[in-house]
């Protein structure tokens, strides 16, 4: 029965295959085929959430019927679970904005890449192998490159060709890497890497390390490779950015991890810990900096999630239970306020024809549900109290004294203050500047963003159960030794 | 100037830094471990005679799901990135005379050709992807040599649609009969061509896969060509 | 140094100094290629044994005289990736193209700040 | 050293130099040709590396038609590079 999980990659596909045949018979039934697939995609996922948090045993998918480490197998352990439910979620309710939101043609084409995208990140979450994680982020990263030039602007391209650049370096270094790993260890299933890597060679391991993880920081958004970032979600189509910033950033970060605990026998492993620190750090004052000018709306929320994403870096880094439970749960948050503000600064462009902070004076007056929506989530990402991401800070905090990291602790209360910052005085423009006459919002996006909201607000009063759910999910990706036992390796060995 | 020797500087770093790794890696040594597995089971598991085939059809299955879509990506979002209202072929001259005749007298063997490659990919090397590509090679050689021909579109966008969803489908084929997701039930359940290792009819799905593949890529392959080829008219965005 | 891995990483190098030097978006995508190529050649290199025959096993060739087949599988999937980025990154430079009217770089700056 | 091995280095070193003049040439479709030489000698390399799979895929999809489409790209675009050089934007912020 657990074999059947396998239809969380085999949906996606099928649909998206199955588009160009649809697009013969009737083209408008192209965007409700969207919605009823990411619908049924997220049925499965949370079929496949409850069966894994009941049972408390990892699905092991193994496709072609040989174990791993000879077939590839997916993983859905605590943490893939969860996550695929996020993907499975986020992608449903930006399904139904692009109803809404996308007016460029060829529409057909947007939902085949819509799929892919969503399958990409769901793999990358889900796999246990690391050429098939290469294989899955390509299928994120084109589907992406594809969707942010989809616009078909100058801008748009010119965005468009960053991303497309730095990931081929990116892409490169990764194979690199993945040839440093194999060619020491003749293996590429993640549980026999872990398996072995007390025997690996230090300096093979590190430098493969190193070359995997400069890899992955490009969809990652880690500094120096993070560029393309902020043009990219300033220009890409409004559902779009918001699955950016919800799970395609999400999918890598968890990727690193992952690699990075995997080989944590090998020998002078921590010198990888440190440089993820140092880029993680790096990411948080320059996201943070870059921000703080910007009078682009949509560009300082790109410019806080990255500042948000290095945030989670650093804390995968710590090297602590704590610090990986800590980042889940900080990935967790930031995906549910991403989505809804990019969600609900994209209703504003719609509506309002721009995102410039000229815009949003007395959106308060004009779009009352959406300026709440954004308030809110702009309240939760500094940190008050009562709000989600307030939870996820101080178990970052928590997590980072424990490692002895004082500096981390200045790190993120300086960060939370230059949010402040900026997004005070966003709030002051929505609320308390300028007139406009109301706009009818659209009652089923106002229903999601008061769903998200509905949501901030219940696991900021109530993060007991979640924060349990995190706990799980983190040890999910520290504990090796328990993901190897997980995995029904066979008896290939040297 | 100062740039640039910055820049050389810093890619000799990396440089660097790659050849300490690889040395570590040496070269021509023995280091299989999952591949020696590969190597003496392929019979028994796959029946292809080509391990490689096996092992990227059989056993990593899953990745080479993947690369048809990465490449099914591709094609799609260069039609998407490439879509104008109307669009024509803008080469004013035909191909000399040397062209036409060549590509027309040349198609069907070319197709041939393909065919051959991507139906032998168990036994020889080839498969789908380099036969897919050759047949992807017949109908550039069609655009180039003659500036009105235009594939007909009715045709190939739902070809390529259908060889997905078969691929897809036989993978479910294989999680309804074998339980598990792309299991190569026509082999290990129902034992077909197990008396004929070596020959055309053995193997399994893996003729049949890449029978998909092979339509796959070349629809792909050519749909990109299209694209590229087709420029907007003028004024007519 | 083995020469295979030298043109590899040779090419690797190469590859990379074009896209970081060269202001001509085709010549960086030029560039991309041919470091794709030297990762491949590095991949098919790592899984070389020396003295051994390719693994295809028929006519007298057994298990133990074939080179590894994992690397060769990996190699053609990321060739056709490869193909797939370098399709998917023309496609936008000749939209690029229409809208801006040039190839350099340098001129290609409206996203700032 | 015997003669398969000269073989291969003539390779290797033809590799190179093609791939550094399809870096430096001016002239795109030049590079572009030195860009599918580089992929036609390193099939053959791969073929000394007992890989006629991934050789035979490299020649028809790497050599060939990646070629083929930079041709189209460059039709549609422009041929010549200008003279200037340095480093590109996408390493600043």
């Amino acid at each position: 029965m657990s074999q059947y999980a396998s239809l969380l990659i085999a949906l996606p596909l099928f649909s998206a295959f199955f588009i160009p045949i649809l697009k013969r018979v009737s083209k408008r039934a192209i965007m409700p085929f969207l919605v009823v697939v990411t619908l049924v995609q997220t049925g499965i996922a949370a079929w496949i959430f409850n069966q894994v948090y009941t049972t408390g045993k990892p699905i092991i998918v193994m496709a072609g019927g040989f174990k791993p480490p000879v077939g590839i197998n997916l993983y859905m352990g605590y943490f893939a679970a969860l996550f695929i439910l996020v993907i499975a979620l986020a992608s449903f309710l930006m399904a139904a904005f692009s109803m809404r939101a996308v007016n460029v043609e060829p529409k057909d084409k947007y939902a085949m890449l819509f799929l892919l995208l969503m399958l990409g990140a769901t793999g990358m979450i889900a796999t246990g192998d690391i050429f098939n994680l290469f294989v899955f982020m390509e299928i994120t990263a084109i589907s992406a490159y594809a969707l942010t030039a989809y616009n078909k602007t100058g801008e748009s391209s010119e965005a468009a060709l960053k991303y497309v650049v730095l990931g081929g370096i990116g892409s490169s270094f990764f194979l690199v890497g993945i040839a440093l790993i194999y060619g020491s260890l003749g293996t590429l299933n993640m549980a026999h890497i872990g398996q072995l890597a007390s025997m690996i060679n230090p300096t093979a391991a590190k430098i493969g390390l190193a070359l995997l993880i400069f890899g992955l920081a490009v969809e990652a958004e880690q500094f120096p490779l993070n560029a393309w970032a902020p043009d990219a979600y300033q220009e890409a189509p409004h559902p779009v950015t918001a699955m950016f910033s919800a799970f395609v950033v999400k999918a890598s970060l968890y990727a690193i991890g992952r690699i990075i605990y995997i080989l944590s026998a090998a020998e002078g492993w921590s010198s990888v810990l440190r440089l993820l620190i140092v880029l993680g750090t790096l990411t948080v004052v320059i996201g943070e900096m870059s921000a703080l000018r910007q009078s682009n709306v949509k560009r300082m929320f790109a410019y806080s999630s990255i500042a948000q994403v290095g945030l989670v870096a650093v804390g995968l880094a710590l090297g602590t239970v704590n610090g990986v439970s800590a980042s889940v749960f900080h990935m967790f948050n930031h995906a549910i306020v991403k989505a809804l503000m990019f969600l609900a600064v994209g209703y504003v462009a719609i509506e309002l024809g721009g995102v410039e902070m000229s815009k949003f004076e007395g959106l308060g007056k004009r779009m009352p549900i959406t300026a709440f929506a954004i308030t809110v989530g702009a309240i939760s990402i500094i940190g008050i109290p009562l709000f989600n991401v307030f939870w996820s800070k101080i178990q970052l905090i928590l997590a980072a004294l424990n490692a002895e990291y004082t500096w981390v602790v200045a790190l993120i209360l300086g960060a939370s203050l230059i949010e402040a910052t900026y997004y005070i005085r966003l709030i002051h423009t929505m609320w308390f500047k300028g007139e406009g006459e109301k706009v009818k919002e659209n009652s089923v996006l106002a229903l999601i963003m008061l769903l998200l909201v509905a949501f901030i607000i219940v696991i900021g009063i109530y993060p007991e159960p979640f924060w349990n759910v995190m706990q799980k999910a983190g040890s999910d990706i520290f504990d090796v030794a328990q993901y190897i036992k997980n995995v029904p390796l066979m008896g290939v060995s040297p | 100037m100062v740039k640039r020797i910055l820049a050389i500087v810093f890619i000799l770093i990396i440089g660097l830094w790659m050849a300490k790794g690889l040395d570590q890696v040496s070269f021509g040594e023995d280091r299989m471990l999952v591949g020696k597995y590969y190597l003496e089971h392929v019979k028994e598991d796959t029946g292809a005679v080509n391990a490689v085939t096996a092992v990227v059809v059989n056993y990593r299955g899953f990745d080479t799901l993947g690369e048809v879509t990465v490449l099914f990506i591709a094609s799609t979002g260069v039609a998407a990135l490439l879509w104008r209202k109307r669009r024509e072929r803008t080469a004013k001259t035909d191909g000399s005379v040397v062209l036409t005749t060549g590509a027309k007298l040349l198609l069907p063997f070319v197709m041939l050709f393909g065919s051959y490659i991507f139906i032998h990919g168990h036994l020889t090397p080839g498969g789908g992807f380099p036969g897919g590509a050759t047949i992807a090679t017949a109908f550039l050689f069609l655009y180039l040599a003659f500036t009105v021909y235009e594939i007909d579109h009715k045709l190939f966008e739902p070809l390529e649609g259908i060889a997905g969803v078969g691929y897809v489908t036989l993978g479910l084929i294989g999680l309804a009969i074998g339980g598990y997701f792309l299991f190569d039930w026509i082999w290990q359940s129902w034992g077909l061509g197990k008396e004929n290792i070596g020959r055309l009819f053995s193997a399994g799905f893996i003729p049949i896969i890449y029978i998909l593949i092979g339509l796959k890529v070349g629809t792909e392959l050519t749909g990109i060509i299209d694209n590229m080829v087709k420029e907007p008219e003028e004024g007519g965005q | 140094m083995n020469p295979y891995y030298f043109a590899s990483i040779a090419l690797i190098l190469i590859g990379l100094y074009a896209i970081l030097v060269k202001r001509n978006v085709l010549k960086m995508l030029v560039g991309l290629s041919i470091m794709e190529t030297g990762v491949n050649l590095l991949l098919i290199s790592v899984g070389y044994v020396s003295g051994k025959s390719a693994p295809i096993l028929s006519e007298g060739i057994t298990p133990d005289k074939a080179v590894d087949p994992i690397p060769q599988a990996l190699v053609l999937t990321a060739i056709v990736i490869g193909v797939a980025t370098t399709a998917m990154a023309l496609s936008v430079v000749i939209n690029l193209y229409e809208k801006y009217k040039t190839l350099n770089v340098e001129e290609i700056r409206r996203l700032r700040g | 050293m015997n003669c398969i091995q000269c073989v291969e280095y003539i390779i290797v070193f033809l590799m190179i130099i093609s791939a550094v003049f399809a870096v430096e040439w001016r002239d795109l479709l030049a590079a572009v040709v030195g860009m599918a030489a580089v992929s036609l000698f390193a099939s053959i390399a791969f073929f000394f590396l007992q890989a006629p799979d991934v050789a035979m895929v490299e020649a028809s999809i790497g050599a060939a038609l990646s070629a083929a489409v930079f041709i189209f790209a460059i039709k549609r675009t422009e041929r010549y590079e200008s003279e200037e050089e340095g480093i590109g934007w996408w390493v600043r912020w």
